[in-house]
Formats: structure tokens, C-alpha cells, sequence
């Protein structure tokens, strides 16, 4: 892993120590256990924002830490690795970018301290289909006297049950597939134009599908310029795969892990499977494509505090390898486990059923191959 | 050849004429209610009496011998059987009901059993009235099956087993199983086990459901506490339970390789495609990556199926089987696979559904089937299983690396 | 392999022990190393024609023996088991293909006899750049007073050097890229308006470029109709691509027959390498694929022989399937047999270049995948 | 740390002035002359005298030790040189005339060397006068180094040699040799293994380059026929050569972990794809498949050498080469590879070009890279040895396969 400086080890160690007592993947069967709608327990969340952890890409001046996305990432693979649920992706990361990059002074004052603080959850509204495709955002936001009216249909919005604030990709001019006449909005989440549907997806997150139904919001309610949030919005997508792909990356290496102490462990034919070549070789070609992974994800996460002119490459590049990664690395760890890796009572099923959800959040492999492509000009 | 196409026109009339007389039309589009393995459906009514009458006809196993209450039909009447069934929409449930007693437990009595266990074992599953299960892994002895530790002691009447399985696909709703226990701990791994037979409605037998990451499943952990199987039950020779056993095996591996459409997938995978992401205006789907990836799966599939016909073209008249059939199972396996993950892609986010109202029940099943099938690179000769037959057997390379 | 008839049997042990003692990878070598520019000896082919193997596809009433492309393939299979060089493929397949389907009754008889007897090395040229485009056919054949006047290049004709004839796809209507307006001729390859450049190629096969320089033809040597050539060319191609598919089918299954006994011989550590379970399974994963191969390039010769309607995927089919193991397969054999395998005395050098020109010829595996789709309607 | 630049730019300075008066200008633009390994350029005129200027003031070496003929600089004053260098056009041709001297005998030879050892060895290597070559691989000892067979026996005043080596890079054109040889043939395979050092023009050494599947290569077969080397040119202790030739081969491995771009294909892939595919009118390369694929790879590349950098990063300060580090000998020719075999593709039929008028020598130099490359999984530790050291020393899974 990247040279960590003392900040970012203590943090990390903090973080560790804490999903260890606070939030193992056994507080994560409990909470699907007990079919908690929203995918997270308030008091995880509350323990979190004690800790800053929403804070942590936030301004000092906005009541944040201000350390950054590789930082922020170090905190999402640990939590990546026991399936800790919460919105600290959809609102810390997500949420905050929005704020930060598209926000003025008002609207930043006003919500980045309450991001930081836990006691506002704002996610991102930017999908309208079973696909990730920014490109096709039509949501209508219709000019009135006031400001807008938003009618349409927003899907798949991550921890979208637990949101306080939506930050609405909607389309102010042009037609769905037009890079121009797209505008971000942030809107209250208890608004009466706004309805949510939760789902009870596989991997029991909280996603909900949203209804705008002439929804009236006022010019103070735009994120950045009406019109050109095109690039805005690319920019939050961005920062929000790169946090993905750090998730992906906790959540593949702790299958790596499992699946490795099985190998050290389980006896068949007289010797633990490790000892069986094809095994010992698969365990290798796994830890060479974990390492890539891993140089993929922070140096993506690097991209994006350094401002480098990259970084929309470099958020597809982390999203496809972790993505890559984790497909193989979760289908491997049943395969391994064999049979008791079929069983719900093992935990292999969480990390499989994850991994299937991650690949599909902000674009899955095939969206961001051809993005880079098309990013490197061919 | 004229003369035996004929005879079986022949019988295709009468085979006509039965179903048409005993099948009730009122179960006409009721397969799929009574082809599940999943649950366990009451035979009432019309369905009792289509059991009943299949069974007393022994067409419910059309090819075991009329002595132990098949048909005794052969095997192109048996087809045509088969046909007849289908242009009405006439179904077959006993193989279902019996559990694991048509495909498997059966075919293997009438090769090793006494003429004491054909009797008293055939006609009650041919009748579909006796659900078999099968008690083989256990859960040190998965892939490496010859370390079983299940114990049957010889108690001059009886055998007395004591153990744990576990995978026992519907044991918690079967009358009878089959198991292979260790009944010579002095010898070598795959020696000193055999084949007992023996009820599972007893004291010593219990059984606790397996929730799988698919959520409920038909199998169990079943565990022997002093069960009790009779003298007569010893299937084969006592300590020959590895072969009895192999034999088994090889009929799930056989049910195995066809690469038949997983659940919530079993149209056109390409239709499904059009449906979700949408063809652009050349024609082509709307997800130039997911097309090629949809192509290279399709010809996999293709190439799949292009061996199966092969497979049995070249077996036609042919008591051996071809090499190219040991690689069926792997094969299948790769593509039923990808196929599930394609299925969950292409249905993009509604690829998540686990219940509730926002997802339809093809997405619901599409999730479940790809759980499910991940289960097809382990069970009945893993993956990795399959290349150790494979190198060794087929190609002739040495095994150094399983002992035992 | 499919089960054959008797005919099937006796030819297909006819031709291996004819390629035993007459053209085994050893003769190859020294054709090779003369540095012959046709790339295949004279003595090679008469005798193929002796045995009749040109005329396996021509009807009987021409001279040949109709015994259709699943028979012709199992020889392809054989000769590419030892890189037996000689045109078989460029005339006995493609260029008899052509006449039968499309030939006139005068083209045929005056054709069709010559092919099967080996006297004349009928083939095709259909590519103008670097890469596989037919549908990119923009070689112009305008109309004169007597009938058409040819100027343009081809490029990689294959068995272009020996050829005594060519047939050439050209355009008489619209533009490269059009579906319509493709012509297909015969001309004699001796016609002062063609030139050739032998081309010294990896694999030592016999290619060539063409230069047409207003090259006049009569409209006798129109085959089959002007201006919608297209899908009789199609039609030839597919037939040339599985008799390809069976090829490289041969000489991949060579290359695994090599490698697997290397496997059985080659110590390293105290014990045969194919006791390393690694390969072991890596060999059962390749024997796994030729398997498949088989299956895809057999029952595309098939499709063709019954006329099936699906003939173009399955022939797409078996070229990309046949590649895939080709190509593996070849990248194996230097790898399993390491140092020695790297070396010029050994033979692995020769399928390694051999497969990666069969891959290019008549469409790589990423033209036929996306071909496949394409034929699939999405 | 502002005193520490000071001095380095001061050093700076020495250097700009040292090779503005002794770097031929005649020389400019002439490295890639001097710079290949393939040829045994003769050195005359400009280029003698350079050689020689630059091996007296110890630059050729600027690291090692000015009383072995080096330049005694840090390794930040090196840098500066390079830099330095570069800025003008000038080269050091030395590393490439002394064969493996500098990059492997000479730092083992400084590591295990006696003081008399290093007298008469390394000053000769860093003038640039001796070319050395390695003789480890035998025909049956390739991947199983430790089952070599060439032996030494002591014959009082020397060591006689008798057996073959191969694959000795450059054996035919150097003065000296270093090699693996067994000097106790009644122990373990690893023991009883010494590294000898000797003169190539002696009667009982005969070499015979290998042709290879890219053509002519560096690489010969090596005879020994009672050959000899000196008593005191034994490098560490005796029986002990194991140790000294692992350190030797880790050199081999640091320099082939860079992933650097195979000849004929040194620019971007995709200027190459755009040159021979061509865009579509949306800006596409015209082959949609290939497209994909080497969209990929060139995310592969990249994650190669983000991950190289990250290796650096984390070694900074560090004595304990990183876990990661072991991933990359693999990965990089992963990416290597892909990249021959895509540059071939994109070429489409010129990617077959051997010799003559139709190719370009950039064709012709992808096809060759492309068969060379090959080589990049099988020496210096194969892509399988590889992976053992991952599972074995970095997973710490056991070694059962591997005896010996």
C-alpha cells in the first residue's frame, strides 16, 4: 500500500480498531437479519461521524479534516473488508464532491459542516434506468417562475432511504443523450414532490428508485451552473468510482484473505488444499492481480488530490481493475470453500452478492473499458 | 429397419391411445407445479390418480424391467413415448417424487442389488410413492470423499451408523436413503466403505435444512445417532461401497452436462439483451462491450451444445464413451456460469432484486439461479476435480499430488 | 472427431500416412531453409493432386470426387498436424468453391477439371490493406466496350506466387464500404496487366501482392453476377474460413500432442513437469479447449455440406473457436518446453508463426466475434 | 538538505564541465551504435577514446568504489551524471562492452569477492576492455538450476572443468566467464554447487551460437572439455555458489521488471492503431473489438507501472524490498507480451513480415520483438517458478510439489 504518512497510519489504525470491535461482518449479518430497511444501523453511523470520518474531505472552515481521497480511501477499504454498512461512501464522499465542486458559499456552509457531522445524509440522484448512463439523464427540470419543476424518475440512488438531501442530475435544455443542458440540483429529501420506493436488493444495501412529481425548487437550489453541469457531474462520478473502486479493493482483499487462511487450513487427500500446485498457483495469480489492483485504486485516489489532469482515466482505470479483481477473487472464494462456501451461514455469499452490487454502482467494467478508450482518444 | 420402424409406429398408437385415456386434460399446463425439485407438492385428485395410473403402467420408469414395475420398453419406445407425452402436454412427475430413486438409486440396485432388494426397492419408487435421498459428503469429506468418517458397526441383525452427512438433498422430506459409511476403519481410505440402504423414518436419524446464499434449499445435514440399517440393505459387497458409489455418481454426472438454461434466463439470452439495453441505430446493441462479451458467450454456448450432439454421435453403437465426454461437465459448468452473470448484466441494477415489488420474478429468479449455479464448479466432481480425471485419465499424466 | 464413414476413414489414413513419409514438419523445414519463394515444393502438390485431394469438393461430372467440406477437412486437420505446405487450401477449397458456386457451365467445365488435376491454382483475392475487409472492396473493374478494365491492388493473396488464375472481387458500382456494386472475376494470373510481389513472411507461406494495371477481361470472366457479387463472395469466404478453422484445428492439436509429450518426459525437480499438478490442469484446460475447437470447426464443415441456413455464424463460429485454441495452444508449446522451445532447431517456432498468420487470414477472432453478433441481430 | 543540494549542484557542474571537454561531439546521436547488445561493435577513433576517458575517470562504474576502477559517486551524484549525459547526447557504452560485468559480476564480485579478486577483476570491467558471460543453465538443468551437472574437480593448482552450459549470453564474444559448476557431487543438489570465474580463450572452451525463432541471437551452447580456472578465481567459499548465483540471478530479475516497450513498437499502441485501423466518423477505431482489447491492456500497462512506482515509493527508506515487489517480474511480462501480440494484430497482415521490400523495418523489428519476447516468461524465472515464490515465500503456503 502507498507510503502512509503518520496522519493517515493513525487513522487507519483507528479505523481498524474500531470495525473490529463496532462493525466485523457479523454486525452486518445482523443487521440483514433484521430486515433494517435502510441497510445500516444509526448507531454505526453516529460512531462514524464521532470519529469525522464524514469530514474527512471536508474544509477545516466547514467543520471537516480536509485530508483527502487517499485518505478517505484508506478508511472505505477497511470498511470494504468487513461489509460495514453505512452512507458514509454515498454522503462523505458522493455527497461532500457535490458540495465542495459544484457548492457556492452558501450552499457549502450550509450543508458541508452538516456532512460532516453525521446529521445530514446527502446522496447523489443520477440514474434513471437499470444502467448507469449519465450520458441519458432526461429527468425534466422545467424553468417557472420561482426556479424549476422537476418531474421524472430517478433509480438505483445509493443509501437513498436514509438521504436527508438528493443532489439531482436533471436535464434543463436538450434531449437525453446531449452532453449540453444538463443541471445539478440539491434538494430536500422531505420535500413533497419527492417519493421513494426502498428495494430489498441482494446485497442488502439502501438503494431506493425516487419520484419527482413536479417538484418546484427554487435558483438557490442549483449546484453549479444551469445548463453545463455536464462536467460537474462527470467530476462527482468520478470521485465516487475512485471510493468504489477503494471499497471493492477492502472488500476483495479480505476474500483474498479468507480464502487464503481456508488454503493454509483445510485438509483433503492428506494435506491442506494450499499444498495442491493448481491451488498454490491460483493463490499467487489472485495476490499478483490484489497488488495491481491496489496500485490502480490509490493511484487513482492520488490523481484526484493532486488535480491531476488524468483523473477521469485514472477513475475508470481503478474502477475496471478493482471490478476485475473482485469478480474473480469473490467467485473464487466459494469455489475454494467449496461446499461451505454455498451455505448462507458462511459469510462467502455476502462478499459474492457485494461484489456483483459494486461492479454494476458508477458504471460496470464494460462502461469504463470503453470510457477509456474514448478518454485516451480512440 | 422397416419392419422395427413399424413396431414402433405401432406403439406410438398405443401409447396414443393410453394417454389419451388416463391423462386428466385438467392438468394440462401443470408441469412446472409438479416438476420442481424445490417442494414438496401433495398428490391429490387427478394428480394422485395420473401417479397412480403411470405407475401401475410402469411408464413412470419406462425402461426399467416390467418385473420390478417398469415398462420395459426400450429405449426408442421409451422416446416415443416421451413424444406422445409432450404433444399433449401429458408429464411425467415420478422421477420427481422418487427424489434421487429414478435416476440414480435405481439403475444402480439393478445392477448390484440382491434379487431380494429389486423387489422389495424398485416397485415402490417405479410407483412414485418412496422419495430416495443420498448420503455421500460429509463435512470433512467433500471433494475427497474416500476420507469419510461415518461408522457403521456390524450388530449381527443390524448395521449400526453413527455420523454426519451432510448435502443430503431432500432428506428431510424423503422415506429411504442410500449412504456410503465406513465399515472397515483398519484399511486403506477408499477400501472398507459400503453402500447401506435403510429408512429414515427411525429414532436414530434427524435432519436440520441447509439455508444456502440463494436462500431456502432441498438440502439438509443429516445426523446418525445409533441408526439402524437391516443385514439385507448392504447394497453390492461388503467394503465395495466405493464402487456402488462411483457408479452413482456417474449417473449425476451424466444429468449434469447439459448446460440447460439456468432459471430466469431460459429464453434468449440475446432477446433479453435487446429488452434491457436497447439496439442503436445500426442494429447494435447499445453496449459495445457487453455485445462482443455476448457473442464470445453465445459461440461458447453454440460450441457447447455442437459437442453434446457430437458426444453422442460418436457413442451411437459405440459401448465406450468418448474421451471428448470427459470434458462436459466443466464445459457445461463455464457456461451456465457465464451465463447467470451475463443474465445479472445485462438486467443491470434490477440484476440486484432479492424480493419486493421493484423487481419481477424473472429478475428475482435470475438472481437466485446465478447463486445457485455457483454451486454447479463444486458439486458432483469440482472443477478442479474434473482436470485431476481429466490429466489423469484421459491424457495419461501421473497423479503426484493426491494421495489416498 | 465426428464418426466417419468408411470413404471418410480411408482417406483421412491415406493421408497420414502419406504426410508420414512425405510431408512431415521435417520437409517443411527444408523447403524453409532453401529459401524457396513459392513456400511449397512442386513434387508435394503433384502428388496431392495424384491422390485426388483438389478435386475432393469438385462434382464428379468434372473430374472430381464430391465428397464435400466435413472430407476436406480431415485432410486440412492432417496436413496442418505438420505444416505440410502446398495451395490445397488456396485452390482445392477457396478457388473451387468459387466456381461451384458461382461458375457458369463454361466456366466450370473449362475450370473445374483443371482444379481437381492439380494443373491449374485457382485463388482468391479479396483484401486491399493490412487488415480483412471485404465489405472495404474498392479495386475498380469499369465497364469497356468489351467488357471490364481492372486497376487496384490486392494484398496477402494467398498461394499468390503459384497461382495460375485468381479470382478477384471488384467494384463496378458505388463506393468501398457498399453492400452493393461487388463483381467477382476469373482472369488468368499470366495476363500482362497483373503483377505480383512474392512476400517473405514468418510463417514461409506462398502470399503476394497484386498490382492491376487496367487489367481488360471479357464478360466471360464475370463469375456470377455484376454488381451483386457480394454474397457469393461472402459465401466463398465462409467456406474458406472453416477450411481454415480446420487447419489451424490440426496443427493445434499437434502442438498439444508435442507439449503433452513433453509433459511425459521432461524432468525437472525429480519428477516428469506433468506431474506438477499446475500443468497437469493446465494441460486438461487445453485438452478441454481442443475438444470444443473440434466441435465448432466440425460442425461448421457440416453446416456448409447441408446447406444449413445458419453456415455464415457457424463458420464465424469455428474461427473464432479454432483461433482462441490456436493461439493458446501455440503460446503453450513454447512455454511448457521452455529454453529449447525458444530455439530455431526446435520446431515450436514454426506453429507460433504459423498461428498468428492463420489467425489474420480470411478475419481474426475480433472481426468474427463481432460478425457473430452482427448475424445474431443485436 | 539545502547543504546536500548545494553540493550535488556544485557536482553538477564538475560533471557539465568534465563531458563538455571529453564527449566527442562526433559521437552525438550515434548511442544507439554503441548501445545494443546484439553486436560487438568495434571501438576506433572517437569512440575508443571516449571509452577510455570515461573508464579512467571511473564514470563507466560511477557507483563502485574508485580503488576497483570506479567513480566512488552516490547514487544521487550518478543521477546527476546520467542526467548530464542525457542533456548532451552522450552514452556510456560501458555496461554493453562488458557483457554482464557491470550489471552482475562486478556488484557479486564486490559483495563476495576476495581483496585480490577485485584487484584483478573489476578495474578490467570498468575500463570497458572485458566482456563476461554467465554460464548458469544447463540442457537438463533449466528451471531446476539446483540439478546441474557440469563439474569441477580440484586438481591442486586449478579446478578442471568438464560439462556444457547454455544459453550463455554473449559467450562467443567474451574474455571471461562466471559459472555455476558442482564441486561436491555426493550432496544435496543446492550444496555442492561453486561459482568459478575463468578465461574463455583457453583450449578447453568451445562455444556455438543458437539460432533462435527471432533469427541470430546473443545466446550460445558452451563446452567445456577440461577446461580450467585459477584456485584463487573461486568467488565466495566453496560449496557455497548456490548463494552466490541466487544474488547474481536477483540483478537478472531487477532488470527485467521495468515492462519497457519490446522493439518495433517503442511509440503509443494507440497512435499505431490509429495509423493502421483508422477512426470512425465518432471518433472510434474502426475495429470495435480491438478497441476493447487494447483499451485494456493499455489500463493493464498502466496499473503495471503505477504499481513499479508504487514499489519505489514504498521501498524509499526503506532496507525490506516490499510484498508487492515479488508480483512484478510476471506482470510485467504479461503486459510485454500483450503489447507484441497487439502491435502484430494492429499491423493485421504486415505484422507477419520476415524479411524483404513489402514490410517496413518497423514491421519486421514488431515481429521479431514479438518472437523474442516469448523468451520474457521463461527465463530469469519462468511465469511458473514465479508463482511457486509467490505461493511459497510471499503467501507462505507449503511446497509439496517441488522436491529438491
Amino acid at each position: 500500500m502507498a507510503a502512509l504518512n503518520e496522519e493517515q497510519s493513525i487513522l487507519k489504525d483507528q479505523a481498524i480498531a474500531w470495525i473490529n470491535d463496532n462493525g466485523p461482518v457479523a454486525a452486518f449479518r445482523a443487521m440483514r437479519d433484521s430486515g433494517n430497511p435502510l441497510g445500516f444501523e444509526q448507531a454505526t453511523w453516529s460512531a462514524m461521524a464521532d470519529m469525522g470520518w464524514p469530514g474527512i474531505l471536508v474544509p477545516e472552515e466547514f467543520g471537516g479534516s480536509n485530508l483527502g481521497y487517499l485518505t478517505f480511501g484508506l478508511i472505505l477499504e477497511e470498511l470494504g473488508k468487513q461489509l460495514t454498512a453505512s452512507p458514509l461512501l454515498a454522503s462523505g464522499l458522493v455527497g461532500a464532491a457535490a458540495l465542495i465542486l459544484g457548492g457556492n458559499a452558501a450552499q457549502k456552509k450550509a450543508c458541508l459542516p452538516r456532512i460532516a457531522d453525521g446529521s445530514r445524509i446527502v446522496t447523489l440522484a443520477v440514474d434513471e434506468s437499470t444502467r448507469h448512463d449519465p450520458a441519458g439523464i432526461a429527468l425534466a427540470a422545467h424553468k417557472t417562475a420561482n426556479g424549476f419543476a422537476l418531474s421524472g424518475d430517478k433509480c438505483f440512488v445509493v443509501e437513498g432511504g436514509a438521504a436527508t438531501d438528493f443532489v439531482v442530475a436533471a436535464r434543463t435544455a436538450g434531449n437525453a443523450g446531449d452532453a449540453n443542458g444538463i443541471t445539478l440540483f440539491l434538494v430536500d429529501g422531505a420535500a413533497d414532490g419527492i417519493s421513494r420506493t426502498l428495494l430489498r436488493t441482494a446485497d442488502s444495501r439502501g438503494y431506493a428508485h425516487l419520484k419527482f412529481a413536479n417538484l418546484e425548487v427554487s435558483h438557490a437550489a442549483v449546484l453549479g451552473d444551469v445548463d453545463n453541469g455536464g462536467a460537474l457531474l462527470d467530476a462527482i462520478l468520478d470521485r465516487a468510482r475512485a471510493g468504489v473502486a477503494a471499497e471493492m479493493l477492502g472488500t476483495a482483499s479480505q476474500a483474498f484473505a479468507m480464502t487464503l487462511e481456508y488454503l493454509k487450513t483445510r485438509k483433503q487427500f492428506g494435506q491442506v488444499i494450499g499444498a495442491f500446485q493448481a491451488l498454490g498457483h491460483r493463490a499467487a495469480e489472485l495476490y499478483t492481480e490484489m497488488e495491481l489492483a491496489r496500485s490502480a485504486v490509490e493511484g487513482a485516489l492520488a490523481a484526484i488530490d493532486a488535480d491531476a489532469a488524468d483523473v477521469p482515466a485514472m477513475c475508470s482505470l481503478s474502477k475496471c481493475k478493482a471490478g476485475a479483481f473482485l469478480f474473480r477473487m469473490s467467485n473464487q472464494l466459494i469455489q475454494i470453500h467449496g461446499g461451505i462456501g454455498m451455505t448462507d451461514e458462511f459469510d462467502a455469499g455476502f462478499y459474492l452478492k457485494r461484489a456483483r452490487a459494486l461492479e454494476t454502482m458508477y458504471g460496470n467494467q464494460g462502461f469504463h473499458r470503453a470510457r477509456f478508450a474514448t478518454l485516451m482518444g480512440f | 429397419m422397416s419392419e422395427a420402424n413399424a413396431k414402433l409406429e405401432q406403439f406410438r398408437g398405443e401409447a396414443r391411445a393410453w394417454l389419451a385415456a388416463n391423462f386428466p386434460r385438467s392438468l394440462v399446463g401443470k408441469a412446472a407445479v409438479y416438476m420442481t425439485y424445490d417442494l414438496d407438492v401433495p398428490m391429490e385428485g387427478d394428480a394422485l390418480a395420473w401417479r397412480t395410473a403411470l405407475g401401475e403402467k410402469g411408464w413412470g420408469t419406462p425402461t426399467w424391467p416390467t418385473e420390478y414395475g417398469g415398462g420395459g420398453l426400450s429405449q426408442m419406445e421409451a422416446r416415443v413415448l416421451q413424444e406422445e407425452m409432450h404433444a399433449i402436454g401429458a408429464f411425467n412427475p415420478i422421477p420427481i417424487l422418487a427424489g434421487m430413486g429414478v435416476t440414480m438409486v435405481g439403475p444402480t440396485v439393478l445392477e448390484y442389488g440382491t434379487e431380494d432388494q429389486k423387489q422389495r426397492h424398485l416397485p415402490p419408487i417405479a410407483r412414485g410413492e418412496v422419495r430416495w435421498c443420498l448420503g455421500y459428503s460429509e463435512p470433512n469429506a467433500g471433494s475427497d470423499l474416500a476420507s469419510l468418517a461415518t461408522k457403521a458397526v456390524d450388530k449381527g441383525d443390524y448395521w449400526e451408523i453413527n455420523g454426519q452427512k451432510i448435502w443430503t438433498s431432500g432428506a428431510d422430506i424423503s422415506q429411504w436413503c442410500g449412504a456410503l459409511v465406513r465399515t472397515d476403519v483398519n484399511v486403506g481410505k477408499r477400501d472398507g466403505i459400503s453402500f447401506l440402504m435403510f429408512p429414515m423414518d427411525q429414532p436414530g436419524v434427524r435432519t436440520r435444512p441447509i439455508k444456502l446464499i440463494a436462500g431456502a434449499s432441498p438440502f439438509c445435514e443429516t445426523f446418525f445417532d445409533n441408526a439402524r440399517a437391516d443385514k439385507k440393505d448392504l447394497l453390492g459387497k461388503l467394503n465395495d461401497g466405493w464402487s456402488v458409489g462411483k457408479r452413482l455418481l456417474q449417473h449425476e454426472r451424466q444429468s449434469q452436462t447439459g448446460g440447460a438454461p439456468m432459471g430466469g434466463g431460459g429464453g434468449s439470452l440475446q432477446e433479453l439483451a435487446k429488452k434491457y439495453v436497447g439496439l442503436d441505430s445500426a442494429g447494435k446493441l447499445r453496449d459495445e462491450d457487453l455485445r462482443l462479451r455476448l457473442a464470445q458467450h453465445l459461440m461458447d454456448a453454440k460450441t457447447h451444445s455442437l459437442t453434446l450432439a457430437r458426444v453422442a454421435a460418436e457413442s451411437r453403437g459405440n459401448a465406450k464413451v468418448t474421451a471428448a465426454a470427459s470434458i462436459l461437465k466443466n464445459s457445461a459448468t463455464h457456461v451456465a456460469q457465464a451465463r447467470a452473470e451475463l443474465t445479472l448484466e445485462i438486467m443491470g441494477g434490477n440484476g440486484l432484486g432479492w424480493e419486493g415489488e421493484s423487481f419481477n420474478d424473472e429478475e428475482i429468479n435470475a438472481v437466485r439461479a446465478w447463486l445457485s449455479g455457483k454451486a454447479m464448479s463444486i458439486y458432483g466432481g469440482s472443477f478442479e476435480i474434473q482436470n485431476n480425471i481429466i490429466s489423469k485419465n484421459i491424457l495419461g499424466l501421473p497423479e503426484t499430488t493426491q494421495k489416498g
